[in-house]
């Protein structure tokens, strides 16, 4: 990494603490999508910073602007009460926030240890992969993945279609 | 530290937020978004993994992209869950999913 | 560093490009709300903006000074964070979007070898502004109008995409410094004589894209007030505005990089013949909105997904095979 | 087929449409611009109601003061005051009023022959602030003494320039029209 690169990694892992903060505290769900977004322009930020624009160009067209939206359509297609959840009742609240922590944080110093002690040996950047190859891999030795992938997208298609006329018959 | 720590790092903050938020939200949605948190969160360790490391750099990114795909895939599918369970319930969240409770 | 080494530097070229795309857009804005209310009042015979300043040249100045002197209104139960949140996330990414634009081999901001990705992406966070707007306002209106943008412009970013993806098969590029190239060879070697079909279907759906009548559901005055900016008032619907004209002017940049052949033109230079191109998409534009009623949002969805997607995945099929048989 | 038919035929007058703006577009404009020209077709120009003059006599109006105007007006935006013609002795009003046999409701007869007019006006006062430019005061009126004026630029900066009292217009009128007879 130049000179240039640890602010820009500060500032991106700035946009992914403060976006996933709000993603998992903020009481209004559309404000959790926002923070959402701002974590995912942060991980956009960190490919870039990886020399892999690519991935972060897709990141923002699929993430930023297919599954986030289709997101905000849930929020509002199941009137979440304004978007937000019911108040956290008191101590229960405090009790889940504590779990949630527990939960967060345990597989977090765990694997950190294991990623600051364990590090596989390290390369300097590479050069950028070109399209072209990432296209030879995808249809040469990683098609059935490809396949599979288009298929999971069919499947998952598919699915909510049947599930959207399930709940019209329901109706 | 090593730049490949660095990114390392920063996707288990993800996956920790990811995790915390799954255990903490009460809506479907909620738990929608800390998914996506963690799912980021892999991609970004494949990716760094990929490019830091002798493995091929190739992978990593189709490995990135194919989480992408199925995140798209598994937002679908999760919209229409949350669709059939809101209609059906009334809420989406999951403290009043208790239909098979005894 | 010396004078030089600065000036010649990536970092100081970005900023120095986006300062002056700044300075088109503002410019672009003021003269396209101009030209739309020309072209109006023209179709409908009578001269438009007319008083200040020669043929009301200087109307939309006048109507920006007051924009900006308005009191800014957040509604009662508004999600503050959100709503003033929603003209700002607009207005930016389109910024962006002006980067790997090649006005000119000369004149590209950045020559982006993922150009036209980029665009694809960064235009994609408008209906996240809309959302948000539509979100935060606490105003019915304001919600039907972000829904309507949200489902309309995920259904038309599929069209919108195949179409690109043809002429991306067809120059192997995804750098549009690449394609404006590959076409700078003369009135025939422009795509849009390979690709018509891709042509129309991208300028339908960047149509929709952009929210423009005969789409404009989001924003349909007769049913919904103003759509998603009903609330705003002052500089936050002024950001909107400007937004939308600006988006008109990205995707009609694009359809000339893709299909029309960039800066390729004779006698006169090269960003003169691309502001040309990209000025007459946009009167075709305003054309189209003068002259179709809005349609109704069952027939929206029909068109695009009876109708492009099919016509778009066949021509991307049709595509990829000539490319292989040529090969 | 019937559906491809059906589809070319609608893409087809989607460029007729745009043919025909465009065609508009080229066509020279028809606004007029007010204080630079001023529009010469008023003949249709429906403005505020006028009081019409007798053949005979250019200060009197027609108006027999049947108030059907005054009722039919859905503003009320008419007033009228009338006042009794010569010497007649007050307190007959009964007799004075319009003789049924004078005036047929829904005919457009001429006004009375002078002699036999018992009543006439003493003012007509039209609020235009209130009129809605309906038109049915001039419908009603059974001796076409209403017509529409044909004052487009009308203007003022206060209520009360458009409180008008008809009759005083009329007078006016008359004066400017002998002034340039003579």
């Amino acid at each position: 990494m130049d000179f240039l690169a640890y602010p820009a990694y500060g500032l991106y892992l700035l946009l992914i603490l403060g976006g996933g903060l709000g993603a998992i505290l903020s009481q209004s769900l559309v404000r959790a999508l926002m923070g959402l977004i701002l974590t995912l322009f942060g991980v956009a930020g960190m490919y870039l910073l990886m020399a892999a624009p690519f991935l972060a160009f897709m990141q923002i067209l699929i993430y930023v602007g297919a599954v986030s939206v289709l997101i905000f359509f849930a929020i509002m297609l199941t009137r979440s009460s304004d978007g937000g959840e019911a108040g956290r009742e008191g101590s229960r609240g405090l009790g889940r926030m504590l779990l949630g922590l527990i939960a967060g944080l345990t597989p977090l110093a765990i694997l950190a240890w294991v990623v600051v002690h364990k590090a596989p040996t390290e390369l300097p950047l590479k050069p950028e992969a070109s399209l072209a190859s990432l296209g030879q891999y995808l249809t040469g030795p990683y098609a059935l993945a490809f396949e599979l992938i288009s298929v999971a997208l069919l499947a998952a298609m598919a699915g909510a279609v049947l599930l959207g006329f399930e709940r019209r018959r329901a109706r | 530290m090593s730049p490949l720590t660095l990114f390392h790092l920063a996707a288990l903050l993800l996956l920790a937020l990811g995790l915390m938020g799954i255990v903490t939200r009460r809506s479907l949605v909620g738990m929608l978004i800390s998914v996506e948190l963690m799912l980021n969160g892999a991609g970004l360790a494949l990716v760094a993994s990929a490019r830091l490391t002798p493995a091929v750099d190739e992978l990593g990114q189709l490995g990135a992209l194919l989480v992408m795909g199925l995140a798209a895939a598994e937002a679908t599918l999760v919209l229409a869950i949350i669709l059939v369970v809101a209609r059906r319930l009334g809420s989406s969240e999951t403290a009043r999913v208790s239909e098979l409770k005894g | 560093m010396t004078m030089t080494e600065i000036l010649n530097h990536p970092l100081t070229q970005i900023v120095l490009g986006m300062v002056l795309i700044l300075a088109f857009v503002g410019v672009n804005g003021l003269i396209l709300v101009w030209m739309e209310r020309k072209v109006v009042g023209f179709i409908q015979r009578r001269p438009g903006p007319y008083e200040v300043g020669p043929q009301g040249i200087l109307q939309s100045l006048v109507d920006g000074v007051k924009l900006i002197a308005k009191q800014l209104v957040t509604p009662r139960g508004a999600d503050r964070f959100l709503f003033w949140l929603g003209p700002m996330l607009s207005v930016t990414p389109v910024v962006v979007c002006f980067l790997p634009i090649p006005f000119s081999p000369a004149l590209t901001t950045m020559d982006v070898n993922l150009g036209l990705l980029l665009i694809l992406a960064f235009s994609g966070i408008n209906v996240l502004a809309l959302c948000a707007a539509g979100w935060g306002s606490n105003n019915k209106y304001a919600l039907i109008g972000a829904a309507r943008a949200v489902s309309q412009s995920v259904a038309y970013e599929i069209p919108l995409l195949l179409s690109v993806l043809c002429i991306a098969f067809q120059t192997g590029s995804l750098s549009l410094s690449a394609i404006a190239a590959d076409q700078s060879r003369g009135l025939l070697s422009w795509n849009l004589w390979v690709q018509p079909l891709a042509f129309v279907i991208f300028f339908i759906s960047a149509t929709a894209e952009t929210n423009r009548a005969p789409f404009d559901l989001p924003e349909a005055e007769s049913e919904l007030t103003a759509g998603f900016h009903t609330e705003y008032s002052g500089m936050g619907f002024g950001l909107f505005f400007l937004a939308e004209y600006t988006y008109m002017i990205v995707v009609c940049s694009v359809a000339t990089v893709l299909f029309l052949g960039a800066y390729d033109g004779p006698f006169l230079p090269g960003p003169w013949w691309f502001v040309l191109k990209v000025y007459a998409l946009i009167l075709a534009l305003m054309w189209f909105r003068w002259t179709f009623p809005r349609v109704r949002f069952d027939q929206l969805l029909n068109l695009c997904w009876k109708w492009l997607i099919p016509l778009g995945l066949v021509n991307l099929l049709a595509t990829a095979l000539v490319l292989k048989l040529v090969e | 087929m019937p559906g491809l038919a059906k589809t070319v035929k609608g893409l087809w007058s989607l460029l007729v449409g745009l043919g025909v703006t465009g065609v508009e577009f080229f066509r020279p404009q028809l606004t007029v611009h007010y204080p630079r020209k001023e529009v010469d077709n008023l003949a249709t120009y429906r403005g505020h109601i006028d009081l019409v003059a007798r053949e005979d006599d250019p200060l009197t109006p027609r108006c027999i003061v049947c108030r059907k105007c005054v009722a039919a007006c859905p503003s009320g935006c008419i007033d009228i005051e009338s006042r009794l013609v010569g010497a007649a002795p007050s307190g007959d009003a009964r007799e004075l009023s319009l003789a049924p046999g004078l005036v047929v409701s829904g005919t457009r007869a001429a006004p009375p022959p002078r002699e036999k007019i018992r009543r006439e006006v003493a003012a007509f006062r039209l609020n235009y602030n209130l009129c809605s430019l309906c038109g049915l005061c001039v419908q009603t009126c059974p001796v076409q003494s209403l017509a529409f004026s044909r004052e487009a630029y009308l203007c003022g900066s206060s209520r009360s320039d458009f409180e008008f009292e008809l009759l005083e217009r009329l007078r006016r009128r008359a004066a400017a029209g002998r002034q340039q007879a003579a």
